[in-house]
């Protein structure tokens, strides 16, 4: 048992804070952006965040005190009940991807949007309404 | 003879006459009376008493032929047949024939549906079909406004179907049942236990019946749907509600009849009021369609009232009005229709003197308008005396027959300006080229003028069917006679000898006059009557038409001021600006969106526990 | 290979992989491969259905791991009757603008064709997936077609309208991830009935916390007023096959979705007034705002919202009666709208215009398809004797048993807003005066045999509800029943 | 001013909300159980993953077999948010006179020879990583959607580095088209064999061999196949200022 984890287990409430509150603080911070900024890729860079947050707060949910990656390498075969979570890490793998994937298409509308309105001001847009 | 056949000939000759059109516009017609004719005679073979249960998704659907059904289903079959007999000729060369006479079959099977209905569910089907398609019909002229106006109507109407709703659901959950019968014997319309069922029941028959404050419809309507289905529209449609009224009534009456005060004391008083307001309306129209149309209103006012007193000869009266009105009124908007498809319209300001021009529409007008003000010897006059007579002897409410009695006297007035409009007067150059409407319109005029006669010396031919109908569904049935005319202190009025002495009267007049002949004179135009002092702009249309009943409105003034009319547009307006505030909050903004997204989130965060809690 | 419900899933994806290649070989595969694919759904529905009704629920064990380990779709009778629903939807609609799409050009078919059979693909994943994660995935495939399909036209509004449903949608798969994610840190599984079944456990304040997670992303889906803002947009500029789908595909597998995890995975009870207050208020935002609309897609669109609100009014009353007026008019919903959208959009072929004011007096142009039109306004406002109405008077029985008579007045008085904008344009049909005459596109062969079945549908359902009311009891009764649910699932092996 | 406030609220709320319910899965704890008799979706994982399928990697084996179907949906969205970028980008003739012809997407500036020269030698080494990566996705971290990933930065590389860098379309819709059908035959055999979808073959090698792992590896070759065709597309599309080739 290393040092750190000896750290680790002292101030378990403080990582506690430090990774869920963290993964929190992001999702905070892109939806703020999403909620205030008016330039449409900062809207989706808001969104970006929001998605890597919720991503991060996935992983933190799997880890388990002094546990390993859930990989049955050489040496690490009957290892079963010291690994951590693998399902949050699967569950992320494809939630990243759909994130990438919405980003793409956000994107796509950006640029759409911008050359019918040459601008990026989300405020422009509202030629759809009531 | 089953009895859906007569319906399934109806709906059936709506889907033929609707493709058939396509075939040739010439068949229409002919074809959707066939198919009418054919219904009425399966109706006439359909046994009496024969009973029919469906079950759809497991709702128990009742028909029956009983003498309600019978009463009412002929009044609408008679009418249709009659108002399609009249529209071969009516609406010949018009446009989308298909689509008339398709709605026109599928709206008189509605009306026959409702009439042998014994159950809710079946009821409220055929009412809405009734509704829609006679909807359809009434915006058929295009120039009268949909997007405003027209829409009055199916407003008005749905208004009244969803409160009968309301109260069948509601119904159906208290007595798990939705058979008239089972509910009449539950006591469901009883005032006592559930009051809101009989009421919203009654409120949705009440504005089919166009009693105030919810006429504002009808006469726009009755006045702009092409005059054949105005026959039927005001002639039976408008009865259904009297149907409606009735089952309630049947239902407080097998509930013992409690709690019926406050109900009998409004709605005798909304449809006096109805028939006040109706008349003073049609007295100040300057066109004899919407003259009929809130004439309509006003005769049904006298209809509500004699229901609404309960009473054994208020029933009989109600029954008997019912048939009469539909005859007379029938005939009269038939009178208009020929006069509009022959001199082109019916604004009195426009026309006068028919009477050389059409003088078989103007005997049936004559009859129909005297059956109509309820002067001896025609039909009308039976069914005010029992309504007045039920009023004073039966309830005592004299502040109502005194209301009755104004309404029916002012009705003179309007009686007369129907006539003298159209057909007395001077006759302009415009005119004379005018002819006799076509024999086929004429037919169903006479026949329904020959009611107003016959019934007028034989009313006990209503008196029979009425009584058997109030017999069968356990109301009071008051005692009658073939022609005589009783009171409650046993004077009585023998209606043949007063109908025979004013006929041979009539004849010998009207033989003296075409004797004499009338003396001719030359006269000046009607339309061009030298103003006091005033310059005339040359659009002033000078005939003396103008304001004709000036001093009577004069007189009146001030009721004129309350326009029911004017406040459900406000209403409707006020609504209208309210909805398109409301939906300001789609901003356009797709931010304004997410943060619409996000308060939501924290409202329900916050008040987590109170709601799913 | 026997018929199972993955082929659902299978056949699209399979084919949407496909067309791209096929594409190359021959011109018209992307036209017609979907629906070739679409219509052996329609097969596939007619072989399981009958199943599923009369010997019970299938679940169908995905990869060869049991149910609360591997993903499994469960066909119950509810999902079973959507999942026909949906597919022979799709099939009508693809029959519908097979030829409509010949004025695009080139490789845009083959995105369009893709795109809207894979919307129907995620909808019947969303329809039959037995896994919360899984059902997440076919959100966002259900989503990302949709968002695309609304921008397909490239025009400016057309983007806006994506752009729009974009930034809803994301926030929607955000919290339907922090939903699945606290419910599988509570249940430690992602199967629904295994977390049904430990969802009495549960804390009560993460089970509260992780339901309006859900709730609001499926609300967002499922057009739920205040979330539905992205819907008239959407709805309005997307061509009008996939206007149409958003209602009869989208919104159905979305109200699937919410009706699932408000009776499956929580209780029945805590989320009836919610949803009756939220389905009452979007209701009535969404007719009041339709009235006063001057574009016809938009009127339709707000339209679907409101009857989507009717739906979730009747989600919440729950008895069996309401569900039953629910399932019902999910179907009539569907059928309905499309066809409105299906007729309304030769209205907009011929004029060159979504506005209200050019429909005036087109019956003289397109009789029959005004015809159509009428009947199913007609019908959608729920006149007797077409099929709208006995969804309605359910609904309203199903809430007279709960005794909500203010809630029967609400909705009757909404009815009469909708009634009031559809009779409008009923009348600009056929009574409006006409101004223009522009040269006139006639329903090609394929689109009047799509609107026609449709509307045949709509007057025998209406006319004879007894044809699938037995099946539709057995369906709602079967939601009613989560232990049901929960055994059924768990108990394979 | 005043709604940067409320927004600062409404977030506050909402992060208390999720802070306060995610108090209920404490950090670290171990919520897996016991591994032998599994409770818990991940014990079963965990302990099937070595024991039946013979994959080192648990991870991949739960993302290509036990919830292979999920990825099949991702692999799904992946082209579809593709096709629609496609749908929405693509150029016609009309649209660059519209929009005035240009479009500064491409990098405008020619890029140094240093960079140039780097690109070269880094593109193939880039491809051989993302190659080598998901090869090995059921032995060590990584897999089908890393190596594709890793493989379209080095052709983003490329694009960024030279102004006439073009994909061949026709190689890339092959790619794309057959290792997605590849995927699904996959799964179809599974499911006409074995009678479950996606169901992985009986045999399934070593724990730790290359070859191991029964149907997962040929899986995630085929899913990097076609994340790194999807992804290169993506970026074509979003770089490309010409019209497609057709």
């Amino acid at each position: 048992m290393n040092s750190f984890q000896e750290v680790f287990i002292r101030y378990r409430e403080l990582m506690e804070i430090a990774v869920y509150g963290v993964a929190i603080l992001l999702i905070f911070i892109g939806l703020y952006a999403v909620l205030t900024k008016k330039h449409l890729v900062k809207v989706v860079i808001g969104l970006s965040i929001m998605d890597a947050g919720v991503n991060l707060l996935f992983v933190g949910v799997g880890y388990i005190t002094n546990h390993t990656a859930p990989i049955f390498s050489p040496g690490y075969e009957d290892a079963a009940d010291k690994m951590v979570d693998p399902v949050p890490q699967a569950l992320v793998l494809t939630a990243i991807v759909i994130g990438f994937a919405v980003t793409a298409l956000a994107l796509s509308l950006v640029i759409r949007l911008y050359r019918h309105h040459k601008t990026a001001n989300i405020e422009q847009l509202n030629s759809l309404r009531w | 003879m089953d009895i859906y056949v007569a319906l399934l000939i109806l709906f059936g000759g709506a889907l033929v006459a609707f493709f058939i059109d396509d075939l040739n516009r010439r068949w229409t017609g002919p074809v959707a009376l066939a198919f009418a004719l054919a219904a009425a005679v399966a109706f006439a073979l359909t046994p009496e008493g024969q009973h029919l249960r469906l079950s759809i998704l497991g709702f128990d659907l009742h028909w029956q032929q009983d003498s309600a059904a019978r009463f009412f289903g002929w009044i609408v079959l008679g009418l249709t047949v009659l108002a399609l007999i009249y529209s071969v000729k009516y609406m010949e060369g018009k446009a989308r024939l298909g689509y008339f006479y398709a709605v026109f079959l599928m709206s008189a099977g509605g009306m026959l549906g409702v009439s042998v209905s014994r159950d809710l569910i079946s009821f409220f089907v055929f009412w809405e079909i009734m509704t829609w398609t006679s909807f359809l019909l009434a915006i058929y002229n295009a120039y009268y406004g949909v997007e405003t106006k027209g829409i009055k109507y199916i407003i008005f109407s749905s208004i009244g179907a969803y409160a009968m709703l309301t109260a069948i659901v509601m119904a159906g959950h208290y007595y798990h049942t939705y058979d008239l019968a089972d509910l009449w014997q539950a006591g469901a319309f009883s005032f006592r236990s559930y009051w809101y069922i009989p009421a919203s029941l009654m409120l949705g028959f009440a504005v089919k019946a166009a009693v105030v404050p919810f006429h504002v419809w009808a006469p726009d309507v009755y006045a702009k749907t092409p005059m054949s289905f105005t026959t039927v529209f005001s002639g039976a449609m408008s009865k259904m509600g009297v149907l409606g009224l009735l089952v309630v009534l049947t239902g407080l009456y097998a509930g013992g009849g409690d709690g019926m005060f406050w109900f009998r004391w409004i709605l005798g008083w909304l449809g006096g009021i109805t028939a006040v307001a109706g008349t003073l309306q049609a007295i100040r129209q300057n066109d004899a369609k919407y003259l009929l149309a809130y004439s309509s209103v006003a005769q049904l006012g006298y209809i509500v009232t004699a229901l609404a007193t309960g009473t054994r000869l208020g029933l009989m009266a109600a029954l008997y009005l019912a048939v009469l009105h539909a005859a007379f009124k029938g005939a009269l908007f038939m009178v208009a229709g020929a006069v509009e498809k022959q001199a082109g319209t019916t604004d009195f300001r426009e026309i006068s003197g028919l009477i050389k021009r059409m003088p078989w529409t103007f005997f049936v007008a004559l009859v129909s308008v005297i059956s109509l003000a309820g002067v001896p010897p025609l039909g009308g006059f039976v069914g005010k005396w029992l309504l007045y007579e039920s009023l004073i002897t039966e309830t005592h409410s004299y502040f109502l027959v005194i209301v009755i009695f104004f309404s029916s006297t002012a009705a003179f007035l309007y009686a007369y300006r129907f006539l003298f409009g159209l057909f007395l007067g001077q006759a302009e150059e415009e005119i004379k080229q005018v002819k006799e409407a076509s024999w086929w319109m004429l037919l169903p005029m006479l026949v329904l003028a020959a009611v107003s006669i016959v019934t007028g010396m034989y009313p006990g031919l209503i008196f029979k069917p009425a009584a058997d109908v109030l017999a069968g569904w356990g109301l009071p049935v008051p005692d009658w006679h073939m022609s005589i005319l009783l009171n409650r202190w046993g004077n009585q009025v023998d209606l043949v000898t007063v109908g025979s002495t004013v006929g041979v009267v009539f004849v010998l007049v009207a033989i003296y006059i075409t004797l004499k002949g009338r003396k001719t004179t030359k006269w000046v135009s009607t339309k061009d009557i030298s103003t006091s002092g005033e310059i005339p702009s040359p659009q002033d249309n000078l005939t003396f038409q103008r304001g004709f009943f000036k001093p009577f409105e004069r007189a009146i003034g001030r009721l004129y001021d309350w326009d029911a009319n004017g406040i459900w547009e406000d209403l409707g307006a006020a609504l209208e600006a309210f909805f398109g505030f409301v939906r300001k909050i789609y901003t356009g903004n797709a931010q304004t969106y997410a943060l619409y997204v996000i308060v939501f989130l924290v409202v329900l965060l916050i008040f987590a526990r109170r709601i799913f809690g | 290979m026997v018929i199972s419900p993955v082929h659902y899933i299978v056949a699209p994806l399979a084919a949407a992989f496909f067309i791209p290649l096929l594409n190359k070989l021959y011109d018209d595969a992307a036209r017609v491969v979907p629906g070739i694919v679409l219509g052996y759904l329609v097969v596939v529905s007619a072989v399981l259905v009958p199943q599923v009704l009369y010997n019970g629920p299938i679940t169908e064990i995905i990869a060869g791991w049991r149910p609360p380990f591997g993903i499994n779709l469960v066909m119950t009778p509810f999902s079973a009757i959507l999942a026909l629903l949906v597919s022979f939807m799709a099939f009508v609609i693809w029959l519908y603008g097979f030829r409509f799409r010949r004025t695009l050009k080139g490789g845009v078919v083959m995105y369009y064709e893709i795109l809207q059979m894979m919307m129907t693909a995620g909808a019947l994943g969303i329809i039959l997936t037995g896994d919360l994660f899984n059902m997440f995935v076919f959100v966002e495939i259900a989503g990302i077609t949709a968002i695309s399909l609304s921008a397909f036209y490239r025009d400016r509004d057309g983007a806006e309208a994506g752009f729009k449903y974009m930034l809803l949608g994301s926030l929607a798969s955000v919290f339907l991830l922090l939903g699945i994610l606290l419910l599988y840190t509570q249940t430690h599984s992602l199967n629904m009935a295994q977390i049904a079944e430990r969802m009495p456990a549960v804390a009560q304040g993460v089970k509260i916390i992780a339901l309006i997670f859900l709730l609001v992303s499926l609300g967002i889906e499922a057009e739920m007023f205040p979330l539905n803002s992205w819907a008239p947009d959407a709805y309005s500029q997307a061509p009008s096959p996939t206007s149409a789908a958003f209602a009869a595909v989208l919104g159905v597998a979305a109200v699937y979705a919410l009706a699932r995890v408000s009776y499956t995975l929580f209780d029945a009870q805590s989320v009836s007034m919610f949803l009756m207050v939220m389905g009452f208020l979007t209701m009535f935002f969404a007719e009041t705002a339709a009235i006063a609309q001057t574009d016809l897609k938009r009127m339709l669109a707000y339209s679907s919202m409101g009857q989507m609100g009717l739906v979730m009014v009747a989600l919440g009353i729950g008895n069996e009666t309401a569900l039953f007026g629910a399932l019902f008019l999910i179907i009539n919903h569907a059928v309905i709208k499309a066809l409105l959208f299906m007729t309304g959009s030769y209205f907009i072929y011929n004029n060159n215009s979504k506005r209200l004011v050019a429909l005036n007096g087109i019956h003289k142009r397109l009789p029959y398809v005004s015809f159509l039109f009428s009947l199913g306004a007609l019908a959608i406002i729920g006149f007797p004797p077409f099929s709208g109405f006995w969804s309605k008077f359910y609904i309203l029985s199903g809430a007279a048993k709960r005794e909500l008579l203010p809630l029967i007045i609400g909705i009757l008085a909404i009815t009469i807003v909708e009634m009031t904008y559809y009779l409008r344009v009923i009348g600009r049909i056929y009574f409006g005066k006409e101004e223009t005459e522009p040269a006139s596109h006639k329903p090609s062969i394929n689109a009047l045999v799509a609107m026609t079945s449709l509307a045949v549908i709509i007057v025998v359902l209406g006319l004879y509800p007894g044809l699938i009311s037995g099946y539709l009891h057995k369906a709602s009764m079967f939601l009613l029943d989560k232990q049901a649910y929960i055994q059924n699932v768990l108990s394979v092996k | 001013m005043l709604k940067k406030i409320f927004v600062l609220f409404l977030l506050t709320v909402t992060g208390v909300a999720l802070w306060q319910s995610f108090r209920h899965a404490p950090f670290g704890e171990n919520r897996v159980g016991d591994v032998e008799n599994p409770e818990t979706v991940s014990a079963f994982y965990l302990k099937h993953s070595p024991e039946t399928l013979h994959t080192a990697n648990s991870v991949t084996a739960i993302v290509v077999n036990f919830r292979g179907f999920d990825t099949l949906g991702e692999v799904t969205v992946l082209f579809l948010a593709a096709t629609g970028l496609a749908s929405i980008l693509y150029r016609r003739k009309e649209d660059e006179e519209e929009e005035g012809g240009h479009l500064p997407v491409r990098v405008k500036l020619k890029s140094s020879t240093l960079v140039r020269t780097g690109a070269k030698i880094l593109f193939p080494l880039i491809l051989l990583l993302g190659i080598y990566v998901f090869v090995h996705g059921h032995l060590t971290p990584g897999g089908g959607f890393q190596g594709g990933a890793i493989i379209a930065t080095g052709f983003l590389l490329m694009f960024i580095t030279y102004k006439r860098f073009n994909v061949n379309h026709k190689i890339m819709v092959w790619l794309e088209s057959l290792s997605g059908l590849a995927f699904v035959l996959i799964g179809l055999y599974g499911l006409v064999a074995y009678g479950s979808f996606l169901q992985n073959i009986p045999w399934t090698g070593r724990l730790n061999d290359l070859i191991s792992g029964g149907l997962i590896p040929l899986i995630y070759i085929f899913i990097g196949i076609k994340v790194a065709t999807e992804l290169t597309n993506v970026l074509d599309t979003l770089m490309n200022t010409k019209p497609r080739k057709k």
